[in-house]
């Protein structure tokens, strides 16, 4: 039941807004972040008020401008959308906490975080993106914005860096540019429809093309193997941008964009009897455990989170791609598990090297004698990554095989459970490291008069965000949490043709 | 001979000969050239205008815009003349900022410094300091005493004979660009025969802004009246012969002395 | 005069206008490129002439002297226009010759081509 | 019929060409008067303009005859949906000029300015006339004002170097306006008048015929030349490039798309008599697009200061938008039509941000120039979006042009264009990262760059005012595509589709 509403167009502009006033004022401490903590509220805010809304099957919708008749700018906050914004503004609350703590004494600061708010913004408009131009306009942007973060320690690496992620997502924003463009002419609208806009009247050979293009397009985001390159290497700007970025934001949008392609333009029906999914899932499930094998090798820890994130993020691209109702849901809820889970991560390797200055696995013996808290969280999040029950993780697995299962894909079980494995293969040294090995050399001791081991702005985010992912795990049927609004999404994916979502 | 430019100039012309050839017959007098819009303003043409020489009525008349665009390409070339940079003084290493671009391309500038405060002096001072630069060029072939007399001589004359030309522009072939072709002409052989100054007091310095727009002015104004008489710009009451004939003379007289002047201030900022 | 269907006329125009562009492209003196150019624009403005006139046609001028079938008064004008343009490019060309000269010291574009 | 603004057609011309003549007399006390009044001319003519395009939204295309003459006996204005051209043109001119009064303190001593400012006055009457006539023999006097001051314009700035560009560019403009002179006779003998509507109903009646042709392909010749199409493109990276960077804004962005308002001009012409085939011909149009787009990009990779890799680029949008019109699908000729205007925002931006860096620090290239954005933000700040905007990336007013021709490369299914198109365009990022990177992210060399000052607000007005225009028609594009959309699709038929 679709309502017009102003709501779903507010929240990106808001956070537009805001980002540009961190840029106007950000020469002051004080209104920097004020700011950039208005935009994180403001969208917080707008999000949840329209959340029990989206739980009775609401749509909140907003056409903003019409270019030329049936190609315009059009907001739509459908469950799916009011899920992956959801997950995207709780977690930035927390990132800019983390970031104004780990940025401390850096310079740049108020371009740094004048294009950290321009990204998040970002990611709700692609979130409540109504159509596949407006979804386009947003997931080019954020390209832009996320340069200047990615190049932020404007050493000759992290140019370098940024010159491979912008050849790698502009390429691939070419090949979505033409598959949206040809989606137009020849769905002759490009507006998300629950069951797909594309048919068989367009002819298999268009839609093959068609389909190739989208899924290139949004895989270079979603580090789909063989267009996963840019992600390790971007991995050189600084922690707040890779957790954020690159666990939750630039990716995520990437295999958001990859499940819109399959539920919302293609449409499970018409994908099944052209079978184009079905390579897809073999990719993924070929990502899933070759991107695993290369993290056992990784020395850096950064670099083996990144590769573990390529991993993870095929998980979502084979439960959409296996087209059942519950692996649907296992890649929607993955979504949130694997942010909640990566950014803990990702959080701790930051507090790590920004207290101890340590950044390889090699290096970290006995660190957890030295940060109990912070490595306590890790392990939760590597308990969650490897599927054990009660954790987030768990939830996504448990689907993803029952998905597996109802598409009668048994191989795809195989693939879980090696993939559990291998997690299992490159987490628990680092804990193993952590707890049962001496330190080296005695750890830097405690700062005087700081009882907690790193500064409190990097350890609250950690705690709250390990604490999501036990919540994720227990409460994932509850009503009103993320379960709940998960459900409400894949029911609208597989509506029957012709009924609204 | 240039193989590649003939091989070029052989790829235009076989176009344009087949093009051509196929034309009707020029001389037929049942081309269209003859029986379209071109019959129809001999026939009206002196009722219309009441001009003789069609070819002024056309000038100036019917497609009266096209010669007002034309006046103004002309005072194009000659804002283009005064534009460029003057002299061949090398660079002068003025106050700015010295271009140190390490591009072969300077930076494409005469950085004049900022000596040349806002509130320039005022023309005449600014012209002072240009003659400096110039030195008093006569031209390089002593002129024979012989050839200045005769100009001497002549030169009025030859003024008699472009206002004629001018005058009688609607009935003889003749008219404002003509005239002002023999102005110039005359500007000319005084300036080389007597010398640069000599003829640059013919066209007194601080009447020359005004002098060079007399011709899209005159056309402009005519261009108003005509609308305010008939409602149509340029529009030249057919009936009111006198009007006709005095926006004709005022148009011409702007052609004549616009274009005169334009091209003789063509022919003095050259010879610096 | 239609020998084996070319009118000689036109003919004759063309082969003007391609030897002004041949001496536009080929000479290598600037001066001599200007005055290809000329020639070429004398050749349009040929072109255009011939075709107003008519056989055995008075200049369109009503005085006593002129009978009927008259030349066409618009080729006439259009040329008298083309005449001032021509002019007027010739004039800007000039300038900038002058300038070249000034600056460069030559006006052959293969010496220019040495300078720095 | 015709509402209370048809009168001001002729006016709107002659506004700019009178208030030339007049610059010498009012500018002779202080030549820096002339700036201003060249400035108050404009604006006058953008207020007659925004007037004729409402009163064209109101009734539609109309026409004025001039001397109170009949259509075809005298000389006949048209203003259509593509002569509403004239109204961001005059817009830009207006935004341009204040930028060009500080700008001038280091490109010419002050007596100058006064014809300086009449050239520009001059090359704003021209196009706006080019783009109203509707006389055949009129189009052409007006292209040889345009190209006049235009060549003046390239010279104005330099010294021998700049002489010699504006030289090369003079003969091939000469050139390309006799071919279009030539063309209009043999037009003229065929169908004995000039008036466009008058030789389109001569050349139906005619049908086709080898003159027919031949004056077809001189005129396009003449005006790709205008355009700096693909082959015939040499003139333009020196002239653009030497030219003061005002005048590189007006060249890139305005006068070069004359050519483009031509070719529109003979379509009309020739495809209202149905006379040729034009499949062909499109096709011609649609591969020398495509090549200039990724030749210009090629190039412009390959340069190191700033203006002429901005001129070669000037090359690669121009063949977008012949590759849209060659495309004769609606859409895509929505997009090149709006791509004219967007481009000429767009180069605007940049040019007048690179001029402001360069009279600013004295450097034109990129390796002078690192470390920019930290004495200079604004400026670099447009630079930046300029840069994003001409690639066609999404948030600028590029990417609604570059979706809008794409779209109609596959619904006229020329696959490979629209992939040559769109990855054709990405090639220039190559160069905007360097620069940006030179801009933002590396140390600056001279001490010129670490200490230079921010333009004066003459100069930096213009340019934000340029940048945050073409964020907003990225998002607002709508505007002028449901402007143009109608004539275009009245004009479509005659598109040989």
């Amino acid at each position: 039941m679709e309502v017009v509403d102003v709501r779903p167009i507010l929240a990106p502009f808001v956070s537009f807004l805001c980002a540009g006033l961190v840029f106007g004022f950000g020469r002051s401490i004080f209104w920097r972040r004020f700011f950039t903590f208005l935009a994180a509220f403001i969208k917080m805010a707008l999000v949840l008020s329209m959340l029990p809304g989206t739980l009775q099957g609401v749509v909140y919708v907003y056409q903003f401008v019409e270019f030329t008749p049936g190609i315009g700018i059009g907001f739509r906050a459908d469950a799916y959308g009011m899920f992956f914004s959801l997950v995207s503004s709780t977690l930035w609350v927390f990132t800019t906490i983390y970031a104004i703590g780990y940025m401390q004494g850096d310079r740049d600061r108020v371009r740094f975080f004048g294009f950290f708010a321009l990204c998040v913004s970002t990611t709700v408009g692609v979130a409540f993106a109504e159509n596949l131009l407006t979804f386009f306009l947003f997931y080019e942007t954020l390209t832009i914005c996320t340069y200047p973060l990615v190049v932020h320690a404007e050493t000759r690496e992290a140019l370098r860096a940024g010159r491979i992620y912008l050849t790698y997502t502009l390429i691939g924003g070419g090949f979505a540019l033409v598959g949206a463009v040809m989606t137009l002419n020849a769905a002759g609208t490009l507006t998300f429809a629950a069951p797909g806009i594309l048919g068989l009247e367009s002819g298999v050979g268009t839609l093959a093309v068609i389909f190739l293009c989208l899924i290139i397009g949004f895989g270079v985001k979603a580090a789909v193997m063989p267009l996963h390159g840019w992600l390790p290497i971007a991995m050189v700007a600084p922690t707040p941008v890779s957790a954020l970025l690159h666990a939750v934001a630039v990716v995520k949008v990437g295999a958001f964009g990859v499940t819109r392609v399959i539920y919302n333009v293609f449409g499970v029906e018409l994908l099944q009897q052209l079978g184009f999914a079905t390579p897809l899932a073999l990719l993924a499930g070929f990502t899933i455990v070759a991107a695993s094998t290369i993290a056992l090798t990784q020395d850096h820890l950064k670099r083996r989170l990144a590769y573990s994130t390529i991993s993870q993020l095929s998980y979502i691209v084979l439960g959409a791609a296996l087209l059942t109702p519950l692996a649907a849901t296992a890649a929607v809820l993955h979504i949130a598990n694997q942010a909640f889970a990566k950014i803990t991560m990702f959080f701790v390797v930051g507090a790590i090297t920004r207290t101890t200055g340590k950044k390889y696995v090699s290096e970290i013996d006995g660190i957890g004698a030295r940060m109990p808290w912070s490595m306590a969280a890790f392990t939760i999040a590597s308990l969650s990554f490897v599927g054990v029950p009660l954790t987030a993780g768990f939830i996504t697995k448990w689907y993803l095989a029952l998905g597996a299962l109802e598409a009668d894909a048994w191989w795809f079980v195989l693939v879980l459970i090696a993939s559990s494995l291998l997690n299992a293969g490159y987490f628990f040294p680092i804990l193993h490291r952590a707890y049962f090995r001496p330190a080296k050399e005695p750890w830097p001791p405690l700062e005087p008069g700081r009882h907690f081991e790193t500064p409190k702005t990097l350890l609250i985010p950690i705690v709250i965000c390990a604490a999501y992912v036990l919540l994720l795990g227990v409460t994932a049927e509850v009503p009103g949490m993320p379960g709940s609004v998960a459900q409400v999404a894949v029911e609208s994916f597989f509506a029957p043709r012709g009924v609204g979502p | 001979m240039r193989p590649w430019s003939l091989l070029l100039v052989l790829l235009v012309a076989l176009p344009l000969v087949a093009g051509v050839a196929t034309l009707p017959p020029h001389d037929a007098p049942d081309a269209p050239i003859h029986t379209q819009v071109g019959a129809l303003y001999l026939e009206r043409g002196v009722a219309e205008t009441g001009m003789k020489n069609m070819v002024t009525a056309v000038l100036l008349n019917y497609r009266g815009f096209d010669t007002f665009i034309e006046v103004v390409v002309i005072f194009t070339a000659l804002a283009a003349v005064l534009a460029l940079p003057k002299g061949s003084a090398p660079v002068p290493k003025g106050s700015a900022p010295v271009p140190k671009g390490s591009a072969p391309v300077p930076k494409g500038s005469a950085p004049v410094g900022k000596g040349s405060s806002p509130t320039s002096p005022s023309a005449g001072a600014a012209r002072s300091r240009e003659d400096e630069e110039r030195p008093e060029v006569a031209s390089d072939v002593p002129v024979s005493p012989v050839v200045r007399f005769v100009v001497r001589l002549l030169a009025p004359f030859i003024a008699m004979f472009a206002v004629a030309m001018l005058f009688r522009g609607h009935i003889t072939p003749g008219g404002g660009f003509q005239a002002a072709a023999v102005f110039a002409a005359i500007f000319i052989a005084l300036g080389l025969a007597l010398g640069q100054d000599r003829a640059a007091r013919l066209v007194p310095v601080d009447w020359r802004p005004w002098l060079q727009g007399v011709a899209p002015l005159a056309f402009a104004l005519v261009a108003w009246i005509g609308w305010r008489l008939t409602g149509a710009f340029l529009g030249y009451p057919i009936h009111d012969h006198t009007a006709q004939e005095a926006m004709g003379f005022v148009l011409e007289i702007g052609i004549a002395v616009g274009g005169g002047v334009i091209l003789a201030r063509v022919f003095l900022e050259m010879e610096t | 005069m239609q020998p084996f269907g070319l009118d000689l006329d036109y003919v004759a125009v063309v082969v003007l206008f391609c030897v002004g562009l041949y001496m536009l492209v080929a000479k290598s003196n600037l001066l001599k490129k200007l005055l290809g150019l000329n020639v070429m624009e004398t050749a349009v403005f040929a072109f255009i002439v011939t075709a107003g006139m008519v056989e055995g046609g008075d200049p369109p001028i009503m005085v006593a002297g002129t009978s009927a079938p008259f030349a066409s008064p618009i080729p006439h004008a259009m040329v008298l226009t083309g005449i001032v343009v021509a002019v007027s490019v010739t004039a800007v060309a000039l300038a900038l010759i002058v300038q070249i000269h000034a600056h460069f010291g030559t006006i052959e574009i293969d010496e220019l081509k040495e300078l720095p | 019929m015709t509402g209370p603004w048809a009168e001001a057609l002729p006016w709107v011309i002659v506004l700019p060409l009178v208030g030339a003549a007049l610059t010498p007399a009012v500018a002779v006390r202080h030549p820096r008067v002339a700036g201003f009044w060249a400035w108050g001319v404009l604006l006058v003519t953008a207020v007659l303009a925004s007037g004729l395009v409402a009163e064209l939204l109101a009734r539609g295309p109309f026409s004025y005859e001039l001397g109170g003459w009949a259509a075809s006996y005298g000389i006949e204005l048209r203003f259509d949906h593509f002569s509403a051209w004239v109204l961001p043109l005059a817009v830009l001119f207006v935004v341009i000029v204040p930028f060009s009064w500080r700008y001038l303190d280091h490109v010419m001593p002050d007596e100058r300015r006064p014809p300086f400012y009449a050239l520009l006055l001059l090359n704003a009457g021209g196009m706006i006339g080019f783009c109203v006539t509707g006389d055949l023999f009129n189009l052409f006097v007006f292209t040889e004002v345009v190209s006049l001051s235009s060549y003046a314009l390239v010279a104005v700035g330099g010294r021998g170097l700049a002489a010699f560009a504006a030289l090369k560019y003079l003969f091939i403009g000469a050139v390309s306006s006799l071919l279009m002179l030539f063309a209009t006779a043999q037009l003229f003998v065929l169908t004995g008048s000039l008036n466009m509507a008058d030789v389109s109903l001569g050349l139906g009646e005619i049908g086709s015929g080898t003159a027919v042709m031949v004056a077809f392909a001189a005129f396009a010749v003449s005006f790709m030349v205008k355009a700096a199409m693909f082959p015939v493109h040499v003139w333009l990276p020196d002239a653009h490039a030497i030219a003061p960077s005002p005048v590189s804004a007006v060249l890139s962005g305005m006068v070069v798309k004359v050519g483009i308002v031509g070719m529109l001009r003979i379509y009309q012409i020739y495809f209202g008599a149905e006379v040729l085939e034009l499949g062909a011909f499109n096709l011609a149009l649609v591969w020398l697009g495509a090549v200039s787009i990724v030749m210009g990009a090629f190039f412009a990779i390959f340069q190191d200061d700033i203006k002429l890799m901005l001129a070669y680029s000037t090359i690669s949008n121009i063949g977008y938008i012949v590759l849209g019109l060659g495309l004769a699908s609606p859409y895509a000729v929505i997009g090149a039509s709006v791509h004219v205007f967007n481009h000429a925002l767009i180069k605007a931006t940049l040019f007048l941000a690179a001029g402001s860096i360069i009279h600013q620090t004295g450097f034109r290239t990129l390796s002078d120039l690192r470390g920019i954005a930290r004495t200079m933000p604004q400026t670099s700040a447009a630079m930046a979006i300029g840069a994003v905007s001409i690639v066609g990336l999404p948030p600028t007013a590029g990417f609604v042009c570059k979706w809008y021709i794409a779209l109609g490369a596959f619904e006229a299914n020329q696959a490979p264009f629209g992939f040559a198109l769109v990855f054709g365009a990405l090639f220039i990022f190559i160069y905007y990262i360097r620069m940006l990177n030179a801009f933002y992210f590396q140390k600056p060399v001279h001490d010129e760059v670490a200490q230079a000052s921010e333009t004066p607000w003459s100069m930096r007005g213009p340019v934000v005012l340029l940048a945050s225009l073409c964020l907003i028609l990225g998002v607002l594009g709508g505007i002028p595509l449901n402007f143009v959309e109608p004539a275009v699709l009245d004009l479509l038929p005659f598109w040989g589709q």
